[in-house]
């Protein structure tokens, strides 16, 4: 095992580079990946290394991204496309739901579209209008699509690499907040060892209320609980990882042992992930259930500019809001 | 925008061109003969599509009637490990590919989403969203290209289509990578009741150019014609010469599928002088007057074209409705465990009624 | 008053041309609207009426037709988009949700665009792939748009000239499965008379279970409620009508006094319009509720090939089965 | 394609044209120094904006830098009622219209999600979408005919956006229609770090002509060559001639943004040779040669550069931050009951911080 400690956003490199060098129909899409190295540096290095043909800088058109991806998939390749941010993806949209989403299911199963859709996601990064998007959502209501949302360095290795793997497509959420941050990463983990993409993890064990979340929030969930447990309450910490589908078993059992539960997200609350879990759990978990399952979200609005971005985006008072209101308490701030 | 090229005349009289018939040289009579009998043949599985959709056996038919030549032409011209992306109005192209049109009837009954194993085949199975075929062609392309093959990948799509975005990415994405791609543009005059003139008031053959792509106007109902057109463009993307466009100016003699009234929109008198321009009979008189006995011919195509009917018929009439489970099948490649629950919750249900 | 007995398409017909009548800043543009008037015939006669510039026939491009729609709408027009079907709406999915949602925003409200985009929706209807689509979650998850669909005549005449009428873009869901079914119309109701856009109405009272639907399955519902009388039990059901806003007073009114709510559509569950109703009307009624609330709903898989729609639909016995499931019942079939 | 329109060359030489000269017989060196003024003006606001953004006074900015013959003589050329639907990178255009700097940097310090009132200076906020305000522009321009007035819609986009299936979309649409707009594109050479040969390996001229609207290729970085092709696109839309495409050939001598490092993709050759095209120095050669004092005209434009600059650095450190609950404001244009309890909510929370 060589572990060494790198940024989540060198983490996705070196998992890229893996994936590229395992399987030569594994080929890179996208705009300004290329000589560039992405925006974010995320592919940096890699045409130098395995070429133009396998990491192609492309004309500056989503669709066409998508769409020449599903032919390349459909001849045997692996594309990995990048979306260089989270509001550029819906030119693609309908490639995406229309054809991606649709394309196994209507060849019974005859042809496969490994694609990975790479999309840095969301907001707190102080950028302009169509940069801080959390369109999450939208793909997990999409059947036929997996939905991934990574949270931390080894993650992001392991799961680009099993995302690539995997002969579902695959839309992989990195959000943006975390490229910088560091971790410790075994880039060559056995991905047959590894948890498997589906799994949720608990990030934090904890007894008075389960916290769910993922991506760039997870780090704020944990801080909250850490914060929490100065004030006596214990908070148990879920990283979904999965967004779709969603990892139930890992969640309800937390549910049924604390009987209260947060779900907490960047993008909008109105038919959003936080809907789709507090159900899902209010199902399968009802007379568990000590109070209804509490959201907190970004607001209904589109996103603000970013000056205003902390008055949208879950912060950790918000949270601890959401578990003093799932408490039944009044929080009293500080 | 270069002329139109046309090799046969609406009277079935050839038209010499120095360019273009060293192309179809080997097309001597026993080969012209065939092209006619498919033609014939694809007429007759239209007409008894239709009949089978009036008869409730299926829900809907979208006719390929007066394109035969710009279908069965191009589709002979292709290498049988080309591979083909068209739209849903691609019977002709798909019989020439040795699609069994049951398996096309069995989309339109709804007994399934797609029909044949594109991998059998080598053609994509129907695209309904208009457009959107042009980019995986491109894209399959694309990976010929990395794979160093002279395959050629072959989309089909109508005078609509041309103004959806997704075409002009992908002629975009063609001539930027040189990707062994032919655009095959059946220009039939309509989208639904649209008139061409509404998506463009210049000719659609220019709108390649302008991509940088090689542009050819061809008479689509001249299966000379588009045999030459088309094995040029093969020919090219073979021998890495890139993208090349084809459209073929045809006309759609049918509705828009068997759901659409054609009166409504559609100027009699010019369904009438498309009518003059048929592909069928125009071949015909070619065969003839190069001596072939004309009763004869027609004779064995329809015999050809009986036997496939009956079978088409006996295949539609037969077949079976899909598992009522079969719904949760293959939505995923790999395991997914809350769409087994469903499935599972589902099958419940159903066994409630049993009970 | 003047009503006639029309169908719902022709009510739809009737409440365009009214608006074409009323405010010549309407214009009408889609594929085939004009000269064929629809493929469904919902536009017949307008542009034989109104012109060719009221009326337009568009070229093939459903996100030009949005992208356009906004241009004219910047410039005080009030167009009324229509996507041909449910599945063809994808293409304009990044003019509606990155411009058409967020310009009023952006704009601080400078910029209204008051652009009505009409979707005939759902299935049903023995059609092809991508004809019977049920997209509403997409949209009603956008902030900055509203989300109607409408399940009878009147409600069909009226609300398409209140859409029309909205500052505010509208998302306008005709169910196809009700084009041909026929009811009393009045086409010139006032509309400041009329219940306002965003409110829900009880179709039927009942006092044991609410079942929440709208659009499509509308009837089906009050079919259920009719048959599950027979078995003695009181069924409320509740037509949406709008699904963004909910207008969640009248929902949550019915739930604390039934105790038990279902909900029903035919679009897919996961994070579908189903899981927020359920969510929020936890949130609003927890202490109320009796079981969780249940939801019935197509499956998470594309729409499957005709022949087997009826096993993804929900129908009358798939909402009792949800009605006896909430009621703790297990069903027993016919 | 048609010649590339120069009539300043890149020494400051004037080249006469019996074709475009009378298009332009009107700019007399008053009006030719008040567009070197304006160049200069500009080219400092893109200065101090980058200053002020490596002070931290805002997020990012998008410079001008090598365009200002391109924003500034095709924005001058406009009437005040044509109605402009632009990109991010159109400061110079935006100066022309009366819009304060000021307002742009709101946006780029994150103040606001845009900045003017897009009715008082009749030009569209920015666009960040790339390519999606050309269908805006043509749809205006739609408006435009319907109410049978002359005015012209003006949608400026990049070499990059050429590539958006909207662009193709909104041609097409213009040409169908004969809608007044014009289109005019930056071909500033790069889209970020792609060059533009990455877009096209032909011009991007040649593809308006595929969809049958009028193109010319312009010297970008001439002024009078700008200016003539302008006002012949403008008086074409607004007698009912339908829209046109100029490519403005310049190139983008700054980064992309505050944020990029060209030095990773651009060769340093290029840049020099570029360098040597500068429109405004092209232009005081032009003026000193008429006759001008070249250092008094500096000194008049610098002082100019001076107030903007002053005033501009003055308002954005001046800015001040939006209010917290704003953020719920202008989302809908009428009352929305649930957001309006997400507001109240949200309050009550903030609330609970100030008790
Ligand atoms: C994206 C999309 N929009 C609209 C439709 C509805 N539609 C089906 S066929 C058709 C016309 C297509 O015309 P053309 O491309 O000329 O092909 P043809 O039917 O003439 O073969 C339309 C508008 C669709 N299938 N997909
Ligand atoms: C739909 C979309 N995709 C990607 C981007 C990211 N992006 C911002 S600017 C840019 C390059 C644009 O190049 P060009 O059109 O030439 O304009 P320029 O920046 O050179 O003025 C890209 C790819 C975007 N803003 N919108
Ligand atoms: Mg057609
Ligand atoms: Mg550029």
């Amino acid at each position: 095992m060589t572990t060494q400690t790198v940024t989540m956003g060198k983490a996705l490199n070196l998992g890229l580079h893996r994936a590229l060098a395992d399987d030569d129909k594994v080929v890179l899409m996208g705009e300004d990946i290329g000589r560039l190295g992405g925006v974010y540096r995320i592919t940096d290095g890699l045409q130098a290394e395995f070429g133009q043909r396998r990491v192609m800088d492309t004309p500056l058109a989503e669709s066409a991204i998508l769409g020449t991806a599903i032919g390349l998939a459909y001849r045997g390749y692996r594309p990995v496309v990048e979306i260089q941010f989270d509001g550029f993806v819906y030119p693609a949209f309908d490639q995406i739901v229309s054809q991606v989403a649709k394309m196994h299911a209507r060849t019974r199963g005859l042809v496969k579209l490994p694609i990975t859709i790479r999309i840095p996601v969301g907001g707190g990064i102080g950028s302009a209008e169509h940069h801080s998007e959390s369109p999450e959502a939208y793909f997990a209501h999409t059947a036929g699509l997996r939905v991934v949302s990574v949270s931390n360095p080894q993650d992001a290795c392991t799961m680009i690499r099993q995302a690539i793997a995997s002969d579902d497509p695959v839309v992989f959420f990195e959000p943006k907040r975390r490229y910088h941050v560091k971790g410790e990463v075994d880039d060559a983990l056995d991905l047959a060892a590894a948890p498997p993409l589906g799994a949720a993890r608990v990030a934090r064990p904890g007894t008075d209320v389960t916290l769910v979340t993922f991506g760039g929030l997870v780090q704020t969930a944990l801080d909250a609980a850490a914060a929490a447990e100065d004030e006596g309450t214990s908070i148990e910490v879920i990283d979904l990882r999965s967004l779709s589908p969603v990892d139930y078993d890992t969640v309800a059992a937390s549910v049924r042992s604390t009987g209260r539960v947060v779900i907490a997200h960047e993008g909008p609350r109105e038919v959003g992930i936080a809907a789709e879990v507090a159900q899902t759990i209010t199902e399968r978990c009802f007379h568990f259930l000590e109070a209804a399952p509490v959201r907190v979200t970004g607001h209904d609005i589109p996103y603000p500019p970013s000056k205003l971005e902390k008055h949208h985006l879950p912060d950790l008072d918000r949270m601890l809001d959401g578990v003093d209101r799932v408490l039944g308490r009044t929080r009293v701030s500080a | 925008m270069p002329e139109t090229v046309r090799l046969l005349d609406e009277n079935g009289v050839r038209i010499p061109s120095p360019q273009w018939d060293p192309l179809i040289d080997d097309l001597d009579e026993a080969a012209l003969a065939d092209l006619y009998e498919d033609m014939v043949v694809l007429r007759r599985i239209d007409a008894e599509a239709t009949a089978l959709q009036r008869q409730g056996e299926i829900a809907l038919w979208p006719p390929v009637y007066g394109q035969e030549a710009a279908q069965i032409a191009s589709g002979r011209a292709l290498r049988r490990d080309d591979f083909v992306f068209g739209s849903y109005r691609e019977t002709g192209v798909a019989y020439t590919r040795g699609i069994d049109p049951v398996e096309i009837a069995r989309v339109w009954r709804g007994a399934a989403a797609s029909a044949w194993n594109p991998y059998e085949f080598h053609m994509a199975t129907a695209q309904v969203i208009i457009g959107a075929q042009t980019l995986h062609a491109t894209g399959y392309a694309l990976g010929i290209q990395n794979d160093g093959s002279d395959q050629v990948a072959v989309t089909y799509f109508g005078d609509g289509a041309m103004s959806e975005g997704d075409v002009s990415e992908a002629m975009i994405f063609a001539a930027t990578y040189g990707a062994p791609v032919v655009f095959f543009c059946q220009n039939n005059q309509f989208a639904i009741s649209e008139p061409v003139t509404l998506q463009s008031k210049t000719p659609l053959a220019d709108r390649p150019v302008g991509f940088g792509i090689p542009s050819v106007q061809v008479d689509g109902n001249d299966v000379l014609a588009v045999t030459a057109v088309m094995r040029q463009a093969l020919q090219r993307a073979r021998e890495g010469g890139g993208p090349t466009y084809i459209e073929a100016v045809t006309y759609r003699m049918g509705p828009h599928t068997t759901a659409d009234d054609p009166t409504r929109y559609r100027d009699p008198a010019e369904l009438e002088l498309w009518g003059k321009r048929d592909p069928i009979s125009r071949l015909r008189t070619l065969l003839e007057t190069s001596g072939l006995d004309g009763p004869e011919l027609e004779a064995r195509a329809a015999a050809a074209a009986d036997r496939v009917a009956a079978a088409f018929r006996a295949g539609v009439q037969n077949m079976p409705d899909p598992e009522p489970m079969s719904v949760f099948d293959n939505v995923y490649a790999e395991p997914h465990h809350e769409l087994d629950r469903q499935k599972n919750e589902y099958a419940r249900y159903l066994e409630g009624f049993a009970s």
